[in-house]
């Protein structure tokens, strides 16, 4: 019997260290090291604590919505709606604190709501697109692009169509406000990175989102309930999308129900791409999505700061853009 | 922060910045030019940014000429708010900041205080004028269609209300539907087509930019119909092909939105610089084309 | 001794076709029961019923004493019914361990503990006699040890029912008496096994009772050592088997020695294949028998154009180079059934006839538009000559049973009558009837001049067809059999002791 | 032996005749119908020529990029990169018959050009995002996201930004004239989908498509040449944006490369999964695609006409697109 026992090598395990291996492997930090680098050399006054924060805050939105992206795309799914659900509770939240909406017992508890309610209202949208994907059983792109192209309505319609100014520092403490001398919001981001990996990693919920982008059919042979993982995975997103949105009104003291998070669906994916998780799902890295926003935020501030023409530099993004993901594939194929 | 505007020492050359918030239409690129030519005919350096359209890239732009070191940035704001930020921080950085051609929300930033100035044109009259030309042309009686600009920007909501408050008190001229356009040609053609569709009865356009007014002139001709005899057009800023139109009489008449700017922006400069007290609005004159005079101007039209 | 299980007057029908009708099927405490049938017959039907994955028109089922109506697998597992199903159903990207813990990960203060999981797949693994790094993605792994990990994590969760549709389809000799030994074990602790196959010695071997199915009915259950495999098989396919025998076996092991087709010399491929040497000639069927991973398939698909060569020198029909891509090789008159269906052959939302001339279209089309008329009357040929049991031509291909599928596959690279036919695992998943019928057409068609290579992991098949044998072992040939040495005793000794330099062995 | 080939019914026809099939069959066409009763009951002067070429006109070139679109889908891809595409083609037609690019022996020569060359260019960007695609295995969506935000750029560069405004009748044509009193351009459509739905249903191509995009592995082994067919259907889907922002900068007589073709993907998208082709490939109809464009064309008109504001206009037009999308679904579970 001895003699059968099967003891094979994986057919595509990783065959020793090579410079190309690795740099396949970690193709999205070298691309970071070689931009940091880059501008260290060639931008003026980079190493200051200035452009750290200016990077820091100009990436938080992305990042916390590319965390959302990635463990809908981790499921193989795809969410197109998360920049209106970012007007969405760009667009509620300030109706709430300055009282528009109902009034006010207190200042400090529309400051409260105005931190709650939005997100969960964006929570309650991304429910939706997971249940027209579960029980519709609409195709995640479509099944999105319904809020896509509503989600900017609802904003219009709650707001109708004016923009909303305001100067209420305690709420903005989540845009401006500083932690350490760091900013809340790049705190925020760190901490939400950090959890939604762990919980990847190392919980059994994360198990099964990766289980259900794997192979959907065995998941649900397996007894994993794929359409309430499905259904929690667009609501996780829908939340860290209304979080972003306030964020970036508390940023601009204003809400404009037109721009808040405009485009900010494919920077996030982008993001996601670059960052090495498989857009098919199965596979999926939240620091690497931290990775891939960096990466793209920093092309598009160097290439601001150096003075590049627009034109030129949106030619860049794409290329720079094309060489982490193409670096990523080489050792998927 | 109620700590001084920046002062702007005397020089003969400065580092000068411009934040365009976009340059996809003709009256932007005249814009740019004036400023660019004015530049370079004083010997200034110009740094030039274009936002695309986009409030957050101009945030990030402005941030960026904070981080080269300009001495003074002319910020024309892509919206009245969210470019609040961009110019307190340059306020914070030491660097004076000149408004052009939009303001920003006077209850978050004052003029004089924050930023040196607003320099710019008259929107809400831009639309009164317009509809005092329209009133003339068709002696009190008009059923109207208006194309919007970009919803929630301030020219469209000003040129709305300079044109409804004036012809609230007209009884036998009506608006008789209006959309926006996003001030873009095709989008402004498209409406317009629908519109003349639903509203057979409609005898006058009333358009928040040139560009929409030549999309709704080729709607009017795809739809049979005479441009400037059965359907009136009138709008807002005095383009070469607008004038052309005017013309050909396909057009009534077209309000200038001026924007040759260079020569009022860096004459402005210089005046800060002497530390003269400068107002809160220096208004850019706006001339205005109808056929009396657009042969002969359209030389210079941009 | 009471019932674990009864299903009775089950009735299924898809679209209005009848799968069941009125089937039955009974499973006593602590025994192993084989369910067999032809390919349509209904048998993974009947099981999918049970286990909820389809719901049932008309029939109750009652399982340990209660009826039930399962709503859904996972439901079915929770009430003590395990099942491996016929398509291996895993989630290649992940772990082993992750794949055999799915649905049950071992939790510690709530989180996963890893260092439990990985000793639980190994330890369940183990007893397969299989040792792999179970932190690698499935898919870095053979068929074979995907097949094994699925049975590995259905006996896992400790069920009073083990459900295995044609566990062994694609398991080597060596694995299936693994396989069998733990089916003892289990059947030993009380555990009731449903067994499906197309192989009958293994029914023999390790079968209680059986129940035989026929166009979607129960015809006939018995204990398995009260019917004898003639009536086994006669009962099955509704007729004799002789009758479906042609005696033309041997015609082509006589003739003598013919033109070389294919000769492949010293073939390296990655790491799993460094020194393959073997040639096929005109009219002859070839055999590669070898343990899995072996480096038979990849050795194949090299041929075939499908991977890349590393070394060694490859020479079809005179051309001294190899393929660079399939299309090459078609054109140059091969064809390639790969082992596995799902993933390489079948496009499950065409219909039956397009999948059947898909490797044909370029021949069928008129300047770049498809013959329909044409198209059809082959595929009607194809359908009749191997007797694929579908609604209708325009039926989709997913619909089909596994058996029926491998038929439409196999029938795509007959209709392009080929030079050479390499097939991978044919017969997998094929019930007896056809398989010998698949069989003799291939010899007929070698008769008629065309070179086979056959893969299998069913030593029985390749001697019955093969007049000569290259036995491979971790990638290199270790030993070419022919004349009387073709027997499995040889090839089993070769498989097991060949050592690393060819060796000829010819008995006369 | 005949005893085991069974002649049972097809298996589609013995379900008999229901409401609810006939529905989620012709879900789409269905929907059509409802739009036109509705238009024809509510909206002043609907049933005019006028109308129908309005409709005509505004909806070509939604269902010309996505014919394109259809094809690429079919092949289990997606394609950004159109709406680019179309302001590249767009951008480069001016500056030919202009005379900016080269002297020009004759206009008539000129306007020839016009035609001919922006269309190539846009293909080969198409061939680009096909190579992109199958030689760097790059995902379509990231791989032709480089062109959507890149192409932009380029065509930006190409006018440096600057908006080209010209009558020139004989280029024109394509946007403004008229066969037979029908706008050229709804002529021009008609003949494309029919070609494309032809090519799909009775040529090896169109089977190789479909058969790539149902089972990428199963066809490449089946002898059909993956690489060649997916890198030809992103070709097409480039020529058929080009031809189409030809049409639209006609119709403007103003090309814009800011504004031509912006938002393209996302209806050319929608258009598709409205006529009811799977988004994950194998399964596609030129035809749907077609009725699904005049959904949301009338949608939009309909709206516009009945005075409805912009916001709201949004969220029903979405609401059409998630009914029609639904009724698909049902018989494809
Ligand atoms: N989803 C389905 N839709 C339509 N017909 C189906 C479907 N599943 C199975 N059938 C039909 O039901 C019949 C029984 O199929 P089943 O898979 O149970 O056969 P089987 O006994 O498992 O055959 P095999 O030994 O080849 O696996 C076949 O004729 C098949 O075509
Ligand atoms: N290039 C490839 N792509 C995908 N799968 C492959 C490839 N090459 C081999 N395989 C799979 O790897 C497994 C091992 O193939 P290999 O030829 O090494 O073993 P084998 O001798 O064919 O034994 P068995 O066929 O029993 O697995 C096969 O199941 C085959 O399907
Ligand atoms: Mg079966
Ligand atoms: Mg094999």
């Amino acid at each position: 019997m001895t003699e059968s026992v099967t003891t094979l090598p994986p057919t595509r395990s990783t065959s020793g260290f090579d410079i190309k291996s690795f740099l396949t492997r970690h193709g999205a930090w070298v691309a970071l090291a070689l931009l940091i680098l880059f501008n260290l050399a060639f931008t003026p006054n980079f190493a200051t604590w200035q452009t750290l924060n200016v990077n820091l805050t100009q990436v938080c939105a992305i990042v916390i919505v590319g965390v959302g992206m990635t463990l809908v795309i981790a499921t193989g799914g795809i969410d197109l709606s998360v920049g209106s659900l970012m007007a969405i509770a760009g667009s509620l939240a300030p109706l709430i604190f300055l009282g528009k909406l109902f009034p006010l017992p207190h200042p400090a508890v529309g400051i409260a709501l105005a931190f709650v309610v939005p997100v969960l209202v964006a929570g309650a949208f991304g429910w939706f697109n997971g249940w027209l994907i579960t029980r519709l059983r609409i195709q995640p792109i479509i099944a999105t692009l319904v809020l896509f192209i509503a989600g900017r309505g609802i904003a219009q319609v709650m707001t109708n169509g004016n923009l909303q100014v305001f100067k209420v520092p305690e709420f903005q403490y989540i845009g401006l406000g500083r932690l350490f001398g760091i900013p809340f919001q790049a705190v925020l981001m760190v901490v939400i990175v950090v959890a939604a990996g762990w919980m990847l990693r190392r919980t059994v919920f994360g198990r099964q989102i990766l289980a259900v982008g794997g192979n959907e059919r065995a998941a649900r042979l397996a007894g994993i309930p794929v359409v309430s993982v499905k259904r929690k995975v667009y609501w996780i997103s829908g939340l860290l999308s209304g979080i972003a949105g306030l964020i970036v009104i508390a940023r601009n003291s204003a809400a404009d129900a037109n721009l808040v998070g405009l485009g900010m669906e494919l920077d996030a994916i982008a993001a996601v791409a670059v960052g090495g998780t498989l857009l098919t799902g199965g596979r999926a890295t939240v620091v690497g999505t931290l990775v891939g926003a960096l990466i793209i935020q920093l092309v598009r501030y160097t290439l601001l700061a150096n003075g590049v023409p627009d034109a030129a530099a949106l030619v860049a993004k794409a290329g720079i853009i094309v060489l982490a993901v193409w670096l990523q594939r080489q050792n998927q194929s | 922060s109620a700590q001084e505007l920046p002062k702007l020492k005397q020089k003969d050359k400065y580092k000068v910045g411009f934040a365009q918030t976009e340059s996809n239409n003709p009256w932007r690129i005249a814009q740019t030019e004036s400023m660019k030519a004015e530049a370079a005919k004083l010997g200034h350096q110009l740094v030039y940014t274009d936002a695309a359209g986009s409030a957050a890239k101009q945030v990030a732009d402005v941030n960026s000429m904070i981080a080269q070191g300009v001495d003074l940035i002319f910020l024309a704001p892509r919206e009245e708010k969210p470019l609040i930020p961009a110019v307190m921080a340059a306020k914070k950085a030491g660097i004076p900041v000149v408004l052009l051609d939009r303001n920003v929300d006077q209850s978050l930033a004052k003029a004089g205080k924050d930023y040196v100035t607003f320099i710019g044109s008259d929107f809400v009259d831009e639309g009164r004028r317009a509809a005092e030309a329209l009133d003339k042309a068709t002696n009190g009686t008009a059923k109207i269609i208006q194309l919007e600009g970009t919803t929630g920007s301030s020219p469209a909501n000003d040129r709305r209300k300079g044109f409804e408050d004036y012809i609230k008190n007209k009884p036998g001229m009506k608006i008789i539907a209006s959309q926006s356009g996003d001030f873009a040609r095709d989008k402004g053609r498209q409406v317009a087509e629908t519109l003349l569709q639903a509203h057979p009865d409609a005898t006058a356009i009333y358009a928040h930019n040139d560009e929409m007014a030549i999309g709704a002139i080729s709607a009017l001709e795809a739809a049979g119909k005479k441009p400037g005899k059965d359907v009136q057009i009138v709008s807002i800023d005095g383009t070469r092909d607008a004038l052309q139109a005017i013309i050909d009489g396909k057009m009534l008449a077209t309000v200038e939105c001026n924007p040759k700017f260079g020569p009022k922006a860096f004459e402005t400069l210089a005046r800060y610089a002497k530390g003269e007290q400068i107002q809160p609005w220096v208004v850019n004159t706006d001339r205005f084309f109808d056929k009396s005079n657009a042969a002969q101007l359209i030389s210079d039209a941009y | 001794m009471p019932l674990l299980l009864t299903m009775q007057r089950i009735d299924k029908r898809f679209a209005g076709v009848p799968a069941l009708r009125s089937a039955s099927l009974e499973v006593e405490h602590g025994e192993v029961h084989a369910l067999i049938g032809q390919n349509g017959a209904g048998k993974s039907t009947m099981i999918k019923i049970l286990t909820g994955y389809y719901a049932k028109d008309a029939g109750e089922i009652v399982f340990d004493g209660k009826p039930v109506e399962f709503s859904s697998p996972q439901d079915a597992q929770k009430s003590g019914i395990s099942t491996i199903y016929q398509e291996i159903n895993l989630v290649p990207y992940r772990s082993v361990t992750e794949n055999i813990c799915l649905g049950r990960e071992r939790r510690r203060f709530g989180l996963l503990n890893w260092p439990a999981m990985h000793a639980e797949a190994e330890e369940l693994l183990a007893r397969f006699n299989i040792r792999i790094d179970v932190r690698q993605p499935l898919m870095t792994y053979p068929t074979a040890v995907q097949q094994m990990v699925a049975i590995a994590r259905a006996i896992g969760f400790d069920a009073k029912l083990v459900i295995m549709d044609e566990p062994t389809s694609s398991l080597d000799d060596k694995e299936v008496e693994v396989l069998f030994g733990v089916i003892r074990q289990l059947k030993a602790a009380g555990v009731s096994i449903i067994f499906v196959s197309h192989k009958l010695d293994e029914l023999y071997a390790v079968c209680d009772r059986v129940t035989i199915m026929r166009d979607g009915r129960t015809i006939r259950v018995s204990r398995m050592d009260d019917i004898s495999k003639l009536d086994l098989v006669t009962a099955m396919l509704g007729r004799e088997l002789s009758r479906v025998l042609h005696e033309d076996g041997d015609s082509q092991r006589a003739s003598g020695p013919r033109d070389p087709l294919l000769t492949v010399e010293h073939l390296a491929v990655g790491r799993k294949v460094h020194d393959v040497t073997f040639d096929v000639r005109e009219g002859e069927i070839v055999g590669l028998a070898g343990l899995l991973g072996s480096g038979r398939t990849e050795s194949a698909r090299v041929v075939f154009g499908a991977d890349r060569p590393e070394g060694g020198k490859i020479q079809f029909h005179n051309v001294p180079k190899p393929a660079a891509e399939p299309a090459e090789a078609i054109l140059a008159g091969m064809g390639f059934l790969s082992e596995d269906r799902k993933l390489e052959g079948i496009i499950p939302d065409m219909s039956v006839r397009e999948n059947l001339t898909l490797a044909i279209m370029p021949q069928l089309a008129k300047n770049g538009v498809v013959d329909e008329a044409r198209s059809r009357e082959i595929v009607d040929r194809f359908i009749e000559r191997l007797g694929i049991r579908c609604a209708s031509p325009e039926q989709r291909i997913r619909e089909l049973s596994g058996g029926n599928q491998q038929k439409v596959l196999l029938a795509r690279w007959l209709c392009m009558n080929p030079r050479l036919l390499i097939l991978d695992e044919p017969t997998r998943g094929i019930d007896v009837g056809a398989k010998a019928e698949i069989l003799s057409l291939v010899r007929e068609l070698a008769g008629q001049g065309l070179g086979v290579l056959i893969i299998s992991s069913e030593l029985e098949e390749v001697v019955e067809a093969a007049s000569r044998i290259f036995v491979l072992r971790d990638g290199n040939t270790v030993a070419q059999l022919s004349g009387d040495a073709v027997n499995e005793q040889d090839v089993m000794a070769a498989m097991a002791h060949g050592h690393n330099e060819l060796r000829e062995t010819v008995h006369d």
